[in-house]
């Protein structure tokens, strides 16, 4: 079954045309790979599915793109969809850690009150959760209030993950997770993604084919815009 | 008398410490009341409303009286527009005035309007002539009033002044106009404290504000001083006004009740003025 | 719900600070209207003689009084501050140019009328009685103290706007082998151009804008000083002044059409400025 | 010697100069105000011979003391502030993160307008607005709340611009991140981009306090008298510091109150000084 489904879908800024007629359907739970040289679309693609084009100015989506959520098929860019309701189903981790200025525990506490606002109780153990599940939780659960800047790079690629897990998507966006970390860290970030794609369905954007070919279910390969048969 | 002599202050001072117990009822014009009392306007006023502001902050906390100054066109305007209780002035408020805000004038003090240079200017004596050369800018050199070979210069006042009116009207006349050239200061103090640090100095002020920090001329012969502007030999006389919108309320006419006693006056009289009563 | 909210709340808010211009505009207009309406006054308010009582309420002495106390302040003002920047900025050794920034901060930070008060006790009898340059008083002291107090302001407007791309050249420049002085003379200062005029600009907005120190040092006489010893007035000194005559007077009305003269040269600085920043983010 | 040569060398010694010119500056301004001030320095300074507690609360007037001046200032400051700050920020979000297009630019200029505006024409303005009130509303008197009202409008475009400018330099990664994440738009700017945006907020404000402590061109119309006490309530007249410093220059009754004239003048210097340490604090705080 396919989790995203588009159909000649195209993204233009003004008057450059980023992505014409994009047509592909991605599996769910399982990895799928963008690659392409950059400047190819990759990353324009994947903001395309979670809406992230709406604010930039003289931005316009066509074509068709359906995403399957808890079983239910969406069109987010159907006039009924809140644009905000989507981006809560689908995480996404950016190529550097874009952290919120505050400490550890204020990055994870802060999206998930203002989403989902759980008892007290409950939000420790969501918290406890998450980072367990982005393997982060053995090195930080003693200074959650230490801030967020004080981590490594890769810890804090990987509180990214755990921010983007705290809110339950279904679909996450992985935007060159590893390019901004060393090889050890980037393995354990590698490792840390295989561990979750039973669970969630995963679309990560590389330039590195090897990295590709070790991680990925499918592989989607990007040029100027449009999409190479591979 | 040149200057306030030290003499006249303390018998001012004098007559206040010994009167305060037999006349420790002049301050209970004041009894009772409360609220604030705003004054505004004239400079001259400001010394002594400010010695009325004291003696009452002692007697009865719970009146409050401000007072600021601007001179004698922001009394007339502020008590006007009703924005302070009373607005004073350094002249008669005119008929058009009383007619336009409903003004009632309490003629308080009597004061001469000073002509004053700084105390190294060997000048003793100015005509009503030179004073209206000097002031029209066709003076302007101190050689020319017998002292030295330096020019005049020459502090006067913004339009908004009585003692400027007054001091126009009486040496340059309707005719004349002033020296564009002339420093214009915002207060009979700013004149006083100008004119002390100027050599060159020369400008008018109300006689209340003479000290030895300063030197007063005689005009025409006549030197400046309360009792020649109440006999009229000395030429430049002005009366000190304090106006309230229509008939007063109970704080300010207490207020211009408390000028009458023997208390008021003394104090008034401790500044120079001459009361008018 | 409480998008909604936010987007009113910001929304009037927004609204109040915008309007308040208009508002403060038009209040302006309309208690000027017996002055709009009599051709008389209105050719009167152009002249340069200031007597009430005869009617003749000209403004062209303060209006030039105002250009020139602004004009001689920014002579003094803009070429120190310029140095100063520069000096900030690279050309004094590390350590002391961090400590100039601080100075500069601490001189911008003390208040105008403190400028002024010492400039009555200190500069005005110096001028007077030591140089001997009339009473003191003048547009001479009203633009040494506006001077004065501006250039620290403009010093600090500059580096500002040259910091950026000094930073961004510097390691260009060192790999050139140009000293400081030779990136910041003839690199950064030729790139920043637009940058260098404009804060001349918003400089004049507050030469002309002040009041204090015209009020308390340049001597208020209405009069088109011949030399820069001779006191003058400006148009916001004027309308300290003149606040004190009788509200419904010809006079006061004056100060209404004086008000809006300084608008006008606000708004004539800003469109300026606006200008200039608009062609260069049109070159970038 | 090459013509560039003389022009940087000349540069050179000239700022070299200039700086050591205006450090000299600021120590002749403190020094001069210092020995101005010297006789007044003492423990009679704030309060007179008023006792200092009760005197500190208002229950016992000041004569001859700076307390209710300084008072006044601090009050004003407080009262324009609160009002400015909320809705200046409020507008400030307006136009960084709602107003687009032509609108936005046409608030952005009215604002830098405002910015531009004589302090003087400010204070007409409230005065005259005070005469038109009272048509309607005969109580209204020109006062604290008035001058602060108008200093608050003086402020206020300061604080507008500091916000929106802080709103707007935060990286394009923080808004994407937050907008990643499914805040809405309202949850963002109150829980992200406000905290972030605030040590510059937090500066602009520092500099409106600076401004509002420093005027009197406002106040001057719309409310300060040079003699009251501490004011009883927002609808009294006040004293305020620069005031008191201005008509004190010109019209000093004695010696005794020239020095505390230079005393105010030291005090609001110390103050902005203040002030300026407290900014400093805070921005080396937010880099950390």
């Amino acid at each position: 079954m396919s989790a995203i489904r588009c159909h000649q879908l195209s993204l233009a800024i003004g008057k450059r045309q980023l992505l014409s007629n994009i047509s592909l359907e991605l599996p769910g739970n399982k990895l799928s790979v963008l690659l392409g040289p950059s400047g190819s679309g990759k990353t324009s693609f994947l903001r395309v599915l979670n809406r992230l084009h709406d604010d930039t100015a003289g931005a316009r989506v066509s074509g068709e793109l359906t995403l399957s959520l808890s079983g239910q098929t969406i069109h987010p860019y159907h006039h009924g969809t809140d644009p905000v309701w989507l981006r809560r189903r689908v995480g996404m981790v950016f190529q550097h850690p874009n952290l919120l200025p505050g400490s550890i525990g204020h990055n994870l506490r802060l999206p998930v009150q203002l989403v989902k606002n759980p008892p007290r109780a409950e939000l420790a153990q969501r918290i406890e959760a998450a980072l367990r599940e982005a393997q982060l939780w053995d090195e930080v659960c003693m200074r959650l209030d230490a801030p967020a800047a004080s981590l490594s790079g890769g810890q804090q690629q990987r509180l990214c993950l755990a921010r983007a897990l705290i809110l339950q998507p279904e679909i996450l966006l992985l935007d060159e997770p590893t390019v901004s970390l060393d090889t050890q860290a980037s393995s354990d970030i590698e490792a840390l993604i295989t561990s979750l794609k039973c669970r969630y369905t995963l679309v990560m954007v590389s330039h590195n084919p090897v990295q590709a070919k070790r991680l990925a279910d499918k592989i989607i390969v990007f040029r100027d815009g449009s999409l190479v048969d591979s | 008398m040149h200057r306030k002599p030290v003499a006249a202050a303390f018998s001012g001072l004098l007559a206040l410490t010994i009167s305060l117990p037999v006349l420790a009822a002049d301050i209970d014009v004041f009894k009772g009341l409360s609220g604030k009392l705003d004054i505004a306007g004239g400079t001259a006023h400001i010394p002594v409303v400010q010695d009325i502001a004291r003696q009452v902050s002692k007697s009865n906390p719970a009146i409050r009286i401000s007072v600021t100054g601007g001179g004698s066109g922001v009394g007339v305007q502020k008590v006007g527009e009703g924005l302070v209780d009373i607005g004073s002035t350094g002249r008669k408020v005119s008929a058009e005035e009383i007619a336009r805000y409903q003004l009632k004038p309490f003629h308080f003090a009597l004061d001469g309007v000073a002509v004053a240079v700084h105390p190294s200017n060997p000048v003793k004596d100015i005509s009503l002539e030179q004073l209206r050369d000097v002031f029209s800018g066709k003076t302007s050199n101190w050689k020319a009033l017998g002292g030295a070979d330096a020019p005049i210069h020459r502090y006067g006042r913004d339009e908004a002044s009585a003692t400027r009116e007054v001091f126009v009207g009486k040496v340059l006349g309707k005719d004349t106009a002033p020296a564009a050239k002339t420093t214009l200061v915002s207060s009979n103090g700013a004149a006083k404290s100008a004119i002390a640090r100027d050599k060159g100095a020369i400008g008018y002020l109300g006689m209340g504000m003479l000290d030895q920090s300063i030197k007063p001329l005689s005009v025409g012969g006549h030197a400046p001083t309360q009792q020649n502007a109440l006999s009229g030999d000395y030429p430049i006389v002005r009366g000190l006004y304090f106006n309230t919108k229509g008939e007063p309320a109970a704080l300010p006419a207490a207020f211009l009740r408390y000028l009458k006693t023997n208390e008021g006056q003394a104090i008034i009289r401790n500044h120079g003025y001459i009361p008018a009563f | 719900m409480s998008e909604r909210l936010l987007a009113t709340a910001a929304a009037f808010a927004g609204g109040i600070a915008a309007c308040a211009v208009f508002a403060i505009l038009a209040l302006l207009l309309w208690l000027g209207l017996p002055l709009w309406r009599d051709p008389a006054l209105l050719i009167s308010l152009a002249g340069s003689s200031w007597n009430p009582a005869a009617g003749e309420i000209g403004l062209a002495s303060m209006a030039a009084g105002t250009l020139l106390l602004a004009a001689s302040a920014l002579l003094l003002a803009y070429p120190c501050g310029l140095l100063l920047a520069l000096s900030t900025l690279g050309l004094a050794p590390r350590p002391l140019a961090a400590a100039m920034r601080t100075l500069l901060a601490l001189l911008s930070g003390i208040p105008t009328v403190v400028y002024a008060f010492v400039s009555v006790w200190l500069l005005v009898p110096w001028l007077r009685d030591s140089l001997g340059l009339g009473m003191g008083y003048s547009w001479l002291a009203a633009a040494l103290t506006l001077g004065v107090m501006l250039t620290p302001t403009v010093a600090l407007l500059l580096s500002g706007a040259l910091s950026p791309t000094f930073t961004r050249l510097q390691a260009a420049g060192d790999a050139l082998g140009l000293s400081r002085v030779q990136l910041l003379l003839w690199v950064v200062l030729p790139a920043e151009r637009r940058a260098l005029l404009s804060a001349l600009l918003l400089s004049s907005g507050r030469a002309v804008g002040d009041t204090l120190i015209a009020l308390m040092v340049s001597g208020n006489a209405i009069w088109l000083p011949a030399n820069p010893t001779e006191p003058l007035r400006t148009l916001t000194a004027h309308i300290a002044i003149t606040l004190a005559a009788d509200t419904q007077s010809q006079a006061y009305a004056a100060i209404y059409a004086a008000s809006l003269l300084l608008l006008a040269y606000v708004a004539l600085v800003h469109f300026l400025t606006a200008s200039l920043s608009d062609e260069s983010a049109h070159r970038h | 010697m090459n013509p560039r040569t003389v022009i940087e060398r000349t540069v050179v010694a000239l700022s070299t100069l200039l700086a050591a010119a205006f450090a000299g500056l600021l120590l002749l301004i403190l020094g001069f105000l210092l020995m101005g001030a010297w006789p007044a320095l003492n423990g009679r300074l704030l309060f007179g011979d008023a006792p200092a507690w009760p005197a500190l609360s208002g229950q016992v007037p000041v004569w001859d003391g700076l307390w209710p001046a300084l008072a006044g200032s601090l009050m004003l400051v407080t009262l324009a502030i609160g009002i400015a700050l909320p809705l200046s920020i409020a507008a400030g979000i307006h136009q960084a993160e709602y107003a687009r297009g032509r609108r936005g630019r046409l608030a952005y200029t009215l604002v830098d307008l405002l910015a531009g505006m004589p302090s003087i024409v400010m204070g007409l303005t409230g005065f005259m607005l005070i005469l038109l009130l009272r048509n309607i509303l005969p109580e209204a008197n020109t006062s604290l709340l008035l001058a602060a009202c108008c200093v608050a409008l003086l402020v206020l475009p300061y604080l507008v611009q500091a916000t929106r400018v802080s709103l707007h330099q935060l990286p394009a990664e923080l808004r994407l991140s937050a907008q990643a994440l499914g805040l809405s738009q309202s949850q963002a700017i109150l829980h992200v981009y406000l905290p972030a945006a605030s040590p510059g907020i937090l500066s602009g404000c520092i500099l409106a306090i600076g401004r509002a402590l420093e005027d009197v061109a406002v106040i001057l119309l719309t409310g300060v008298v040079a003699e009251t006490g501490l004011p009883g309530s927002l609808f009294d007249k006040f004293e305020a510091l620069p005031f008191f410093i201005m008509v004190t220059a010109a019209e000093y009754r004695d010696e005794a109150q020239l020095a505390r004239a230079f005393a105010a003048a030291l005090l609001l210097m110390s103050l902005s000084a203040l002030l300026f340490a407290t900014a400093r604090q805070l921005q080396k705080r937010s880099l950390s």
